[in-house]
């Protein structure tokens, strides 16, 4: 509508295709580096407490998002162990394929914290995976690690 | 209170290229693939179809009395539907352009080893209204011969080589009489 | 008509580097935080947020405004962004100027970040899709060449050389030694801009402002806020923005007539009937040099074809009658594309308040004016400010 | 209290799954030119012009290059919101209230159906270093949010159905509807999972359309011919942009949203101040959640209420008349376009045949998707 003419052949209904042709390389940041590194060398993860609101981000982060306080000061160690906040079973990969093998993937809350972080559950059969399931981080042995979030190979049942 | 160089100087941690590609700062690469089917519609339809022909193509504001290139189906300073098609030729004016030493990826080209400069122009389209014009390269033209109100003519790619696309025209050169000034 | 008066009272910034190590969320809170410091507000005080930042395609995120959110001060509050492309900064400050003229918001917190070195090497594919992806991109044009294009265009009209055009280059560096958070600073000659490197004629490599990582950040406030927590508020007293056709190729580019739609709009708003009088000084856009003149004339700061006798008279220098972009522009204090229009705000910011430091223009000014450009060469954002 | 500013016309292209035979442009201008026909003006009298586009979403880099030319709003102040429609209009509404226009048109378009992969699209909205490498696709982080919001709230996978089988059939007496269809809530649970508990059929599919609006102020819009629908209350908030910091399992921005319409309109009891709905519902517990963000509904009431057919067109309180983004097609950042212009149909008898009888005060609730923390509330009354 709202033309004079329009195409009234399925024929003449034609696309051009095209795409944004781009490369990235992202730095971690300040907090971010500090965070990946203590991945890297400590297979721990660094939060960032800001006590005056009582907060504990993760990964650390150099400013408070609620007060806007600076706290690079004041990044925390957080260790590997958690429990699921929430998780699900996914079924497609991010460009929609359908998986093989399905995966878990969970929002881990990590002991100490306040935030949680987004990561991959392994080692445990989808049905045997609830909410507030204590979990633990698994590195990739130390030569494998390049400051990644992928050094953390998944997060498992804990033991003990 | 005045911006000073000890407030702003935690405020940005310059890095050289090479703390980046030698990982003295830890990295994460991405390429994405974002890839697009933009439907035509009517008009850029037309146009492309007609490039194939071997022709250009273009719509007629009945109010305005423009020939509009690249055609499209309202005018947008009438604020109405355009009204017909007409063919415009394949010559025109050079109204600015440019004698490019980089390319897209704004990577060098080898100038001094013999390589011809990039020249882009804004041609206006004998036919079309005046100042009417489409980006076009020109070629068999020494670049630092061109000149704004230069004459110039499309080079087509041979029809079996068309496939519907602004770039069915090569590239657009001097018309005769100017060509014996290039190289 | 009267308008509800707003106020600039606070700014911050970062410095403008090639490659930051900071993220953009981290950029972002940077300006912020200095901004919010030196208005002496708290985060709590802030009513919304309007962020401003150019191409997703840079920093390599998409619905960026929602990335740096946070890093802005938009944790729970209403936070819009704008975007007009290059015109994106001094927009941003016009947006923000919407949320406070309109009695919705008492304070708004405006926030520009751009984050160019993500795109690795380099941003130009970012740049090739700035053009009709039909009829334009497939010719694998770069950004440069609208430049080139709209330069030699505007040098045939006037009859202007590259060496007028090249000490546009010479002030702008020359001035930006005395910035603090300055890229490309320095000394240099008409000559060493003429024999830099070509990129494309007439464009040569000391006629273009660098790729830059920064931020910059402005709060504004209504009135009675204003008058309350700032000493010094500087007014926003006219803005206008306008956009011309999409069809770039159409139009003759000598002239550009959407930065002076956008500039008749402000004046009128200001109640300026004499620009190049009632304006002391002014920060055009300048991403390359021929820009700062071209708009110096679409701003009717100048007759059209009169910019380069002023440059040559010496009247745009920081101690002529009008200077224009005493912080060192684009050219050499960088160009994060919106927060780099930023920048320029918070120069006549600082210029109308005696706080430029060294950079600080004689005779006391009281009417500035800050601008931007963007698009297919087809947008132009004009704020006025007077304190 | 603001200046009072008014809906006074309004044009749809209605949304298809594909729109092959038009461009981005045409799409736009036939909203446009409806819009204005409504209204009775001609884009030359317009003051200002807001736009809604994602760079992303569109396929280019600066994308609101192309918007003024399909709108009339050739060297016209016009400028791009890269965000959901109703902060476009809020934008709008804030031009009306400034002064600096009396006439403001607001402009939203999906070409969804250009987009070859929408979820690298959305990956590459993710943190790229602390998220985007786990390669994930972007709906688990919905699920992951459902999944939360069924823990605390005890909603069911069922009652979730219960919106898609409702929505869906909405959508077939809509006619500006994509996507309508009879199903039944087995049919939803029996989808294949696509991130557990979302399958198939609780995320909504995408749809192109365009929306145009035209505003005025009070003083303006008494003389022009149609009955404005007047916007008394607009919110929008930003929640935690980051995936680990925000709340999982409600939806903060709405509330945030909600609480500031409300008390730009003046209300107090949504439930009872407002009659009917047209809220996000991209995927399916979302309609859900954002019910109890909004107030209508108490925390864990919504999927009780849908049950027993409270939010259906003849319920007490009719959510998604239109079909919503199940029903009618999820538009990206012309969601909350989608929504607001069934409200203001609704609001002036011109719905067709979902048409509710003699409602006066609508609420129109967007969401920009994942993994974005913001959305945007509307009421509205004639």
């Amino acid at each position: 509508m709202a033309l004079a003419e329009r195409i009234h052949r399925t024929i003449d209904a034609t696309h051009w295709r095209g795409e944004i042709p781009l490369n990235y390389i992202y730095t971690p940041g300040r907090a971010g580096e500090q965070f990946l590194r203590a991945l890297l060398d400590e297979e721990t993860f660094l939060g960032a407490r800001c006590a005056a609101c009582g907060v504990t981000y993760v990964p650390a982060r150099i400013f408070c998002e609620r007060c806007f306080a600076r706290i690079e000061d004041s990044f925390v160690k957080l260790g590997k162990r958690g429990t699921v906040h929430a998780f699900t079973v996914s079924h497609e990969t991010f460009d929609g394929v359908r998986k093989e093998e399905p995966s878990i993937v969970a929002l881990i809350k990590l002991d100490g914290a306040d935030g949680v972080v987004l990561h991959r559950l392994g080692d445990v059969d989808p049905g045997d995976v609830r909410v507030g399931l204590p979990v633990e981080a698994v590195f990739k042995p130390k030569k494998d690690r390049q400051g990644s979030i992928l050094d953390v190979r998944h997060f498992r049942p804990a033991k003990g | 209170m005045e911006i000073t160089k000890e407030m702003v100087e935690r405020t940005a941690t310059a890095l050289k290229l090479e703390d980046i590609t030698k990982r003295k700062v830890l990295t994460t690469p991405w390429q994405p693939k974002v890839q697009y089917a933009w439907d035509d519609g009517p008009a850029i339809g037309r146009y492309l179809a007609e490039l194939k022909n071997g022709r250009i193509i273009a719509r007629t504001c009945r109010k305005c009395r423009r020939i509009m290139i690249p055609p499209r189906m309202f005018c947008e300073l009438c604020w109405r539907p355009s009204d017909d098609w007409t063919f415009v030729k394949d010559t025109g004016v050079v109204n600015t352009f440019v004698i490019s030493h980089v390319d897209w990826k704004a990577g060098r080209l080898d100038i001094k080893g013999g390589e011809r400069p990039l020249t882009p122009a804004v041609i206006e389209i004998d036919g079309a209204s005046a100042g009417m014009g489409i980006l076009h390269m020109l070629d068999e033209v020494d670049p630092w011969q061109i000149k704004i109100g230069m004459k110039v003519q499309a080079v087509w790619k041979p029809q079996a080589e068309r496939q519907g696309a602004i770039t069915d025209i090569r590239y657009f050169k001097p018309l005769a009489p100017e060509r014996k000034r290039g190289k | 008509m009267g308008y509800r008066r707003v106020a600039i009272i606070g700014a911050g910034m970062t410095k403008f580097v090639r490659f930051a190590q900071e993220t953009g969320k981290e950029l972002a809170y940077e300006a912020s935080k200095m901004a919010l410091d030196s208005a002496g507000l708290d985060l709590s005080q802030i009513d919304c947020v309007s962020v401003g930042s150019a191409p997703d395609a840079f920093d390599g995120v998409h619905m960026k405004g929602e990335y740096l959110a946070d890093g802005s001060g938009g944790w729970g509050k209403p936070v819009m962004r704008n975007f007009v492309g290059g015109g994106t900064g001094v927009m941003n400050v016009i947006h923000g100027w919407h949320h406070v003229a309109s009695g919705m918001f008492d304070t708004c917190l405006v926030v520009s970040e751009e984050k160019m070195s993500s795109a690795f090497p380099h941003p130009a594919g970012a740049f090739v899709t700035i053009f009709d992806h039909t009829t334009e991109q497939p010719i694998k044009p770069t950004l440069l060449w609208i430049f080139a294009i709209e330069m030699n265009r505007f040098m045939n009209a006037h009859g202007y050389t590259k060496r007028d055009i090249a000490q546009v280059a010479v002030k702008n560096k020359k001035n930006a030694i005395d910035h603090p958070c300055a890229q490309l600073p320095g000394e240099i000659t008409v000559d060493d801009v003429l024999n830099s490197e070509v990129m494309a004629y007439p464009v040569n490599r000391l006629d273009v402002s660098p790729t830059s990582d920064g931020a910059a950040a402005v709060i504004l406030a209504a009135e009675h806020v204003a008058r309350r927590v700032c000493e010094k508020p500087v007014w926003i007293d006219g803005v206008g923005w306008a956009l011309d056709t999409a069809y770039w190729c159409t139009r003759d580019l000598y002239y550009p007539d959407y930065v002076e739609v956008a500039a008749r709009k402000a004046y009128e708003m200001a109640g300026i009937k004499e620009p190049s009088k009632e304006i002391h000084i002014a920060e055009p856009y300048d991403p390359f040099t021929y820009k700062e003149l071209h708009h110096m004339e679409g701003l009717m700061l100048c007759k059209r074809g009169e910019s380069v006798k002023l440059l040559n008279d010496g009247v745009t220098q920081r101690t002529g009658n009008l200077p224009i972009c005493p912080s060192g522009g684009l050219l050499g204090v960088g160009n994060p594309i919106s927060a780099a229009a930023v920048m320029k705000i918070i120069e006549i910011f600082l210029q109308l308040r005696g706080e430029a430091g060294k950079r600080q223009v004689p005779g006391k000014p009281t009417c500035g004016l800050a601008q931007a450009w963007g698009d297919l060469m087809q947008v132009g954002t004009v704020v006025v400010m007077r304190s | 209290m603001g200046k009072r500013v008014a809906i006074v016309g309004i044009g749809t292209t209605g949304f298809r799954a594909t729109t092959p035979d038009v461009s981005y442009r045409e799409l736009t201008y036939e909203a446009a030119v409806k819009a204005y026909l409504d209204a009775g003006i001609e884009p030359k009298e317009v003051g200002a012009f807001v736009a809604t586009s994602e760079d992303l979403i569109e396929g280019y880099s600066i994308s609101d290059e192309y918007s003024p030319d399909q709108l009339g709003a050739v060297l016209k102040p016009i400028h791009t919101v890269p965000g959901d429609f109703l902060q476009s209009l809020a934008n709008g509404m804030m031009l009306v209230q400034s002064g600096f226009a009396d006439l403001v048109v607001v402009q939203g378009l999906s070409k969804a159906s250009n987009i070859l992969n929408v979820g690298e699209v959305l990956t590459f909205a993710e943190d790229p270093v602390t998220v985007r490498p786990l390669c994930e696709t972007p709906h688990a982080v919905a699920a992951l949010d459902m999944c939360r919001f069924l823990h605390e709230t005890g909603t069911t996978r069922e009652q979730c159905a219960r919106v898609v089988v409702k929505n869906r059939r909405n959508a077939l007496r809509n006619q500006r509807a994509a996507h309508g269809t009879l199903l039944e809530a087995c049919d939803v649970l029996a989808a294949p999972p696509v991130a557990e508990p979302l399958g198939r059929y609780d995320i909504a599919q995408h749809a192109d359309g365009a929306v145009v609006v035209v505003l005025a102020s009070e003083e303006r819009a008494a003389h022009l011919r149609r009955a404005p629908v007047w916007i008394r209350g607009i919110g929008w908030a930003t929640d935690a942009p980051s995936l680990d910091s925000r709340v999982w399992g409600d939806a903060r921005y709405a509330r945030l949203a909600a609480d500031m319409a409300y008390r730009m309109a003046g209300i107090r009891t949504p439930r009872r101040e407002i009659q009917f709905a047209e809220v996000n519902d991209e995927y399916s517990y979302k309609e859900l959640q954002h019910l109890e963000a909004l107030r209508i509904y108490e925390r864990g009431q919504a999927g009780r209420a849908t049950e027993v057919g409270a939010t259906e067109p003849t319920g007490e309180f009719p959510v998604n008349v239109s079909g919503g983004s199940l029903g009618c097609g999820a538009t990206f950042d012309l969601d909350g376009g989608q929504k607001l212009l069934e409200v203001v149909l609704q609001l002036r008898g011109e719905a067709g045949t979902p048409q509710l009888r003699g409602v006066t005060t609508g609420l129109a609730a967007s969401w920009r998707g994942v993994p974005s923390a913001t959305g945007a509330v509307a009421v509205l009354s004639n």
